[in-house]
This record gives C-alpha cells, structure tokens and sequence, in this order.
C-alpha cells in the first residue's frame, strides 16, 4: 500500500472522496459504516440537503451520531417519516432513490458484487457471508450505486464466487436483457487506491482519479482483471481540514470507522 | 491479461421452496383460527410450548438486533427446538442465538450470519459453513415481498430485483412476463410462516399491539404468520390502544400469545426504550469462536436461567438496563 | 306487500333478522345504511363481539352513531386501528374476514349482484348505478356474503342488467371455475318477504323463513326467477321489544333507516 | 317458469385502458422530478393552473365526501378544465363536482355517481347517462391495487377478484396464472395519475404532510401520482412533521404544491375537525336535478367565488362551520 501523508488515514481518505459523490437535493438508501460517514459529511459540507433513507425504514433523519444498524435508534432521530423496509424498496422500485451505497467482499470488472460466500461451494461454503441483504434490491433499483471497498487482488477479482448483487452483469445491455429497470447501475466504486467509475460504452471499470501517492502500476498489481483508466487521470483531491474536523469530531468521535486505518 | 467473465445467470432458478404458496389453504387455516376475545396472557414458556413445534417454519421480526423477540429465541434454544424452518430476513442476532442451538434446518437467506458493523458471528458461520442447512437465497426486499404477497393473500407477487443474479439462481423465485408491458418480471412466492414472534412496545392481554418507529418488516410479517406470538414491553389497557388507532400494528385476532417481557429486545435496541448492549453482543461474538466456549455460553445465559428476567440478571442486571437506558437516543 | 303488525315496520323487521345473522367472535366488512344498523343492533344483542371493519380502512370501532359513509369519522371512534382500504381489502383476500354485509339494485337466482347500471345498454345506461364499489371485492373475498334488498320483480330479476358483483355466477363449482377462492358465496338474501339462503347443491336461492304473514305465493309472484322453499319453512321470529327499542332509541334515532318503510 | 341463466363473463376483458402502467416511463418521470428542499407554498389558483392540464389523468384523495381537495376540484371546474380522465375511486361528492363542470370524458369506475346513503348524484347521473364519457369498470380494491401497484413500481399486482364478473368484462384486467400454484388470477395494470389532489391536515411549506384517522387509498395515490397537489388545513414547521414521524404520509421531495386552505374538505367530513354538511349537499343534490338550476348553482358557489373562503362564506360562514366542527365526534 502506497505511503499517505501524515495528515490524513486511508478510510479519512475514502469517506472525503465518497462523500464528494453524493449531490445535494437527491435521495440515497445508505448502508452502515463508510456509506454512512460519507453521507454524514456530505450533509455536513456540500451537501445539506442530500436525503438519507435506511432500508429498514427510516426516512430523512436528522443524524446524531453513527448508527451500528440500519435499523437502529440512531437512523430514526428526527425523521420525517418512519416507514417500513418493503415502503423503502418500493420507492427505489418506482425510481424515486438516486443513490444507493454499498459494500461487498467481492467485486469484477462490471460491477457486480458478492457478499454470499468464498471458497468450497455454496451447498458447503468456506466462508458463508450475509448474502444480499439489500444490496440486490438497492443496486438493482436506485439510480445509481456506489460501492466501497478495500482495493486488493482479493476484493476485486476476476470471476465472483458468486454473483450476489448485479453490476453491469456481462456487459452492455445485460442489466436490461435480465429485466433490470434501464438507465441504473454501477456508477462509482471508491476504493483504498483510487477513484473508480464504469466507462460508458463497455461497461467496465476504469480509475477516474489515483488516491494521492498511488501509481497506475499499483492499481494493476492490486487488481484481478484489467483495470481501465479515463484520459486525463487526475489524482484525487485530498481532505481538506474542515472535512477532517467534522468527520473526528462530529460524525465518528469513537473512530469506529475512520479508526480501521 | 485474461478476463475471465462473471457467467450470467441465464438459467432457472434451482433453490428450494421451503413453504406453500398456497393461499387457498392459508384461507382456510385462517378461517378456522378463533377471533373470539379472550385474554392470550400466558409465559413464554407456555407460549413456545403451544405454538412452536418442531419441523415449523418461523419467522422472527424486528431487524436481527433491533426490536427482536429474544425471550422467545432463547425459549426455542432452552426448549432444544429442532428442524425448524428459518426466514432469514434482516436476521443477525435473533439468527446467531437459533443457530447456537442448531434450532434450523433449512433457512431462506436473505442477511444472515452478519451482525452489520459488528462483523461475522462465528456461532452462525460455523453452523452455516457445516453443510447441515439447506439454503435459498433471497434479498431483504423479496423475502419483505413474500411476506406481503401473503398478507395480501396472493401467490407471489412481480418484482424488478433478483434478476440477472446467482443470488435470483438460488432462489426459488419464477421469471415473468408483464402481460401489459411484456416486461421481464420476477415472480416472489407468498410465504406463510408457521409462526411469527415479534417483540412489540405495547400490547393488551388480547393481543392487540402498537409499535413506535419504523416497521422494518413486522406488519407483513405479522399477517403472513400463521400462528402470532408477541413479546410486549408493557401491557396496556385496549383503551391505551384505541387512543392512539394509527399506532396499532395487529387487532387481536391475529394473536395466539401474548407475553409481558420488559426489555425484551435485549441485548438488541428498542427504540425509544433502550440501546443495544455491544458489550454483550461481543461477548456473544467471542464465545462462538469455539464450540466449547459457546457450550458454557449457552449453559450460562439459556440453559441456566428459568427465565428471561434471569437472564438480564445475569447480564447485567438493573444497573446495565438503566445504562442502556441512558444511551438510546429516542427516549421519553 | 303483505299487511304486518303495527308493532314493527318492515325495515324493522329485516333490521332484526339481518342482525340474527351475524355471529359473535366473527370479523365483518359492513356497508352503511341497513347493514350496519343490523350489525350495530347485534353487537347490541346477541354479538356484543361481533367485529366490524369498514372497507375505508376503520377496524373494530366503538360505534356511537350510524355513519353516512363507510369513511366518516362515525365509523373511526374508538377504533382499535386506522388502516389503509387497501389492507382491509387484503384481509378479505387473506381469509380472515367472515362476513360481508351488501346491497344491490338487481340480485338473480344465484345471488349475483347489479349495481353498475339498469336499462339502455353499459356505454349509454339508462340509469347509471355506482358500480362496484367495494361490492364486487368483498363478495369475492370474504367467506360469507349477506345482501339486504327490498323484494320485488325489479329487484329479483332472472337475469341482470351487469354482473357487477359475483354470486354462485351460473350455478355450482362456477366461482371455483373463474379463479374464486373456494368454500365462499351469498350465505343469505334478507328481503322484505323473506329470509332466503342458497341450496348447498344447486347454489339456487331458496326461502328459509318467511316474513309473518308472508305466503310462499306471495314470494312467487314478486321473483323475477323460480324462487325455492326450504321444508320445513319457518316463519321468521319477530323483532322483540328489546330489539326495537334499542334499534329505535340507540342505533337511528333520526329514523334514516328504519323510517324509510 | 323459464329460467334465463345469467351468462358468465368468460370472456376476455375489453375494457379500456386509460393511462400506461409503463413502468420504466414513470421511473424516468420520477427520476427527473426535483427534491430539492423549496416552499412550494401558493394559491389553488396557481396550484391549477401550473399542475392541472387539459387531457391530464386526476385522482382525487380522501372518500368522496370525506377528506376531499374540494378547493382544487372548483378551481379544476372554474378554470373549465376539460378533457381530463378520471379516477372513479370512492368517488362521490368529488365526482359529483367534476361532472357537473364536464370536465372529464373518461373514468375508470370504482364508485361514482351515487354519494352512499344520500342517494344518486342527479348531476353525474345525467352526464353519466349522457354516453360522453368512456367508462371501464373496476372496484374499490381493484382500482387501490393499480394505485398500490404503480406506488410499488411494478406494472401489475396479481388479485382475487374480478374474476367472473361483467365488471371484469369490462375492465382493463387480464387473466393471468400463477406460475407456482397454477391459480386463475386477475392482473391489474399500474395506475401512475398525472396528477393526485390530496386534503390533508397539516403540512409544512415544503409538503411534508400529516393526516389522522384512516388511510382510504390515500399513501399509494400520492406515490403513484407524478404531480402531486396538497390542501392543507394547517400549514405547520418541519419540527412538528418530524415530532410525529409515524404520521406522516408524504415527504416534501414527492410534492408539487402546497395549498393552505382551512376547512378545505367541506362539505365533507375532516376527521377530526368538522363533520360533513348534510344540508348544503342537499342543496347540490337539489340543483343538479336540472341543467338550468345547476347552472345557477355553479355560478353561485363556484365561477362567482374568486377563493374558495368566499364560498365558505356563501355556503354559511363561520357560523355553519362551527355547527360542523361541534358534530364531529373525533374533535380535540
């Protein structure tokens, strides 16, 4: 892993570049842990406006503090609404969610993502994972989904041992081909080295912004099939120290998730 | 560099379809079900000795470590429960103390194994890596929509997710055609479970409930089971419940039992009541890193205690509640 | 119409033997006007337990007064839960209402129901009826279907305008046949010459008891189709003082019900 | 005596099909739809005229004659709004208002023309009778389910009823089979409004919205509407909407307008706050027996007033609204 400035960690990193993903005035279902820091400092920064949903119902709180489950106390203070997890989903089904923000042990060159199991097979797997939990309904149905994830040979492989959660499937036209709603997908993965997107005609990663410090070269080696990277490729713009404040002192006093460094 | 592609998948769906769809013979169980008025107060004992048998398939509410009927799991553990049927929705702890006690086997999965933030249990890894569960895989959504298609009283319902996945591959869901629109649809069977347990803030000795918060699954959940046991932080006269109509989660003639436990949801979170407590939730954790330390787990907190309020004895008692207390943030 | 004794007037009457109908400890979807006052008079009565749902989405209220509509706020005082019609509907469509309580313009042998329109043809009627309404739902859906209606040859018809609403449709095994849950149908026809019920064999309308002072020749010549008797054929037992009472004082004092005789 | 069986409607639905329940059509409507955070505060005269087209598809809230938008539906007649098709849903009073200003020619029919136990609307009979509006006949729940299933994005919901009747014949339904119990069902298409009107409660200037009592169709109308237009007869702040989360039924990002009208339902009901004037639809009921007495009535209470506290007052002031608020039996 490439050498940071002292400044700042890899996952203050993260979370400042995923929280410049999301835009003021949309709705995003966000996850716990790095999804919700970002959304918690994008509404703390640029973006005050930006809705949060929890899939398990709670919609548009005013956040306190991280929550340690969707579902939990910390996602309902101050919501306008406290719905029902099926309320939620229906609402990314009729095209109301923007974003969604997910996490994943596994990813490919499309997008697709796997959080059932690795290793054995899935009668009698190695390690059995969560399964989809929401992220097949969420990628599948908001507009656009995030992803975060450490960036190794082992998380961004070239065959999932199992296709949870659909990215671009295998391809151009495959989401649409299976019945998934047009115009949704993968959109931006950030990762522990880079920046990523999905370009437009193939459907396949590309790096869209090098973390400070990271070459493309490094982004090879770490990755397990064959990386694109967009023209010109700029290095992605690092915390300022008012995004640093708010995301110790305000969003994660405890360090829970920007202490993983 | 090679690039190997991820295969679609292009085939039918092959997992197991672990309950009917059959709405017909859900219409005539509830027929038959009394809706007379009469007080369900009884133990949780009593409660999982009545309605919870071996070979059911159960469903358990709130969202794995929040608002979770853990009285009842514990009772289903105690009691040496087996073969149950398990729907893995939104499941973390409620399915880690199930899976202690090898209660299930066979589990519709739709988050299992994971308590969010707090990692993997190892309990339910272990139990789930053996082998010994069959599985189909589900999302949070679709298992949500087969509980509605059978609170509805419909056979399935059509859905726009799963499609495309292994995770639609190993499930037992149908691929559709809209006869409006021609679009691609999947079809998500209704699912009925044996029983339901749900831990509620407010119940009367009837059985009519309320919940405060969000839903997560619990109304559907609730309509769609078969036989209803609640686990209530307090009991309420039915005029508590007919002041606040909106508030009700089910009338009582959905209910078959009705149980008074105060800080039910422990060591989950109940919102505007208490937090979760992660000390012990990571004592859990620890303990089903080897089946020899979750033995003396399970003995300490399940098979020792008579009861719950035992139980919260022995995890902290008064003064650990009243911290937790102090930590929920939605409190009165 | 037969000569009755100044005691009671005949709305009175089917008032009373309607609410004979309902049962203690049973769920039931009631409609405004007679059946409610029935449903009102037998939780009064004999089914203080008698559990009514109103298809606006009220459950199990305190009834005070008699609604004017099935959404008013009579119909939600002291209810033990406000839902959506949607959720009363899917109830009924679960199997976990009993009784519906209905009226209708035309009803046919089978207990088939008009309410959509009489006379002309369906895009220029004659008169134009509501429709369904919640009829047609309730009477698929719920496992016994009551309809209240005043008898004559307008109203029991040998064939109807529009199928609004379905009975047996032509005969045995019929509702089965076109996708409707099993073991449900018209359980009773409360008219102002008789109680009828349905032959369990022929699914044919039949009279079970005869209003006092009521001749089966009577019934013959008001029916629209070949009306069956029932043998033995009781007569039906008069309201009680109770009952009337309580029907007058209590449940329409402003006689928008029973002064329509 | 002959008998002459009533034929059963074996065959298939020829009803029409007045909106699309595309699917992806709304989505990309929904998507392009703002969220920002804006009052959207204005008149009923401005809510009409920027949301309320000519040839648009409405769906009015509430019941008829219980928690109805009656301002927008004088402002829908006074604008001559014409062409527009119609949600016939627990229509009454709504209904009776819009067909007296022949502002619909087509109507998907649930419950029309009558107002329950005050009879026959003579008004919409007439226009009803007059063979210039196209009709396709559902029911209550049928019609709900398309409102429930475009809510839900999905292009049809699977139902139980229907089936066998002429008002299937006449629908838009097909007949479908479920693919796991083999069951003959109905299919009902989405059903995405242009726009919904909706009375509610309270609402901040935003469109946060709050109603109390029951539901009607009221939670899957607003969501399956594309514009959405909010009466109000309180306008209140965000921290009162956020006081009561479990009362809210539409956040601020799926409103159009927010129109602050007191008494906005009479002459109906407002659960809650005032109870239905029985009198002055009579008075309605009366006029609509002649084309010419009608005239003058819409003259009088409708194209005179410039606002609708206007015909509050013409209809009997503060006075007659008073008597209302004491008849209403949910009063605080």
């Amino acid at each position: 892993m490439p050498e940071h400035n002292r400044r700042y960690n890899l996952m203050e990193l993260m979370v400042t570049v995923a929280a410049r993903q999301l835009e003021n005035g949309k709705t995003a279902v966000i996850g716990t842990g790095m999804p919700l820091a970002a959304a918690m400092l994008a509404q703390k920064t640029r973006a005050p406006h930006l809705i949060t949903l929890f899939e398990a119902g709670s919609v548009a709180p005013q956040l306190v503090k991280l929550p340690l489950s969707v579902a939990d106390s910390f996602t309902q203070t101050g919501a306008l609404m406290h719905q029902t997890m099926n309320e939620i989903m229906e609402a990314c089904q009729r095209g109301v969610v923007d974003y969604t923000f997910l996490g994943g042990a596994q990813i490919d060159c499309y997008g697709n993502l796997n959080s059932t199991f690795i290793g054995g097979d899935w009668r009698k797997p190695k390690v059995r994972l969560p399964g989809s939990g929401g992220a097949n309904d969420l990628a599948s149905l908001c507009w656009r989904t995030l992803v975060i994830m450490p960036h190794d040979r082992k998380h961004f492989v070239s065959k999932l041992d199992f296709v949870t959660t659909p990215g671009y499937l295998t391809g151009p036209d495959a989401r649409e081909a299976a019945g998934l709603p047009p115009g949704t997908g993968p959109y931006r993965v950030i990762g522990t080295l880079a920046l990523m997107g999905f370009d437009p005609e193939s459907k396949r990663m590309r790096v869209e912004a090098l973390h400070p410090g990271v070459t493309p070269e490094d982004v090879v080696a770490d990755t397990g099939f064959e990386m694109q990277f967009a023209d010109p490729l700029p290095v992605s713009e690092e915390p300022t120290d008012e995004e640093l404040a708010i995301l110790r002192n305000e969003i994660d006093p405890e360090r829970r998730i920007i202490g993983r460094s | 560099m090679e690039i190997e592609r991820t295969e679609p998948a292009s085939i039918d769906p092959v997992g197991e379809l672990f309950s009917s769809p059959d709405v017909d013979a859900a219409r005539a169980f509830f027929a038959a079900k009394p809706r007379t008025l009469t007080s369900k107060l009884m133990t949780v004992a009593e409660a999982v000795d009545r309605f919870i048998h071996d070979g059911d398939y159960l469903a358990s509410g709130g969202f794995g470590g929040v608002r979770i009927a853990t009285a009842v799991l514990h009772e289903v553990v105690r009691r040496r429960r087996t073969h149950l049927g398990f729907a893995g929705h939104t499941a973390t702890h409620d399915f880690q103390i199930l899976a202690a006690g090898r209660c299930f086997d066979r589990c519709d999965a739709a988050y299992i194994v994971g308590l969010e933030l707090r990692g993997l249990s190892p309990c339910a890894r272990r139990y789930m890596e053996s082998g010994e569960v069959r599985v189909a895989e589900w999302s949070n959504a679709t298992l949500g929509w087969r509980f509605k298609a059978a609170a509805m009283g419909v056979p399935f319902l059509p859905v726009r997710t799963l499609l495309g996945t292994g995770t639609f591959e190993k499930s037992a869901a149908k691929r559709i055609r809209c006869p409006f629109t021609g679009l691609t649809l999947a079809a998500v069977p209704a699912l009925f479970p044996d029983v339901g347990i749900i831990h509620v803030h407010r119940a009367d000795i009837y059985g009519n409930a309320q919940v405060d918060g969000i839903g997560i699954a619990d109304w559907d959940l609730a309509r769609a089971s078969k036989r209803l046991i609640l686990t209530t932080e307090r009991i309420v006269s039915t005029g508590e419940i007919r002041a606040e109509p909106s508030k009700t989660l089910v009338p009582y003639w959905l209910v078959d039992a009705v149980c008074h436990v105060p800080y039910g949801s422990f060591p989950g979170n109940m919102p505007y009541e208490y937090y979760s407590d992660e000390a012990h939730l990571a004592e859990w954790m620890e303990a089903g890193k080897t089946q020899a330390a979750l033995d003396r787990f399970l003995d300490k907190y399940i098979h020792g205690p008579r009861e719950f309020a035992e139980y919260l004895e022995l995890a902290g008692g008064e003064k650990r509640l009243a911290e937790l207390r102090e930590m929920e943030p939605l409190r009165r």
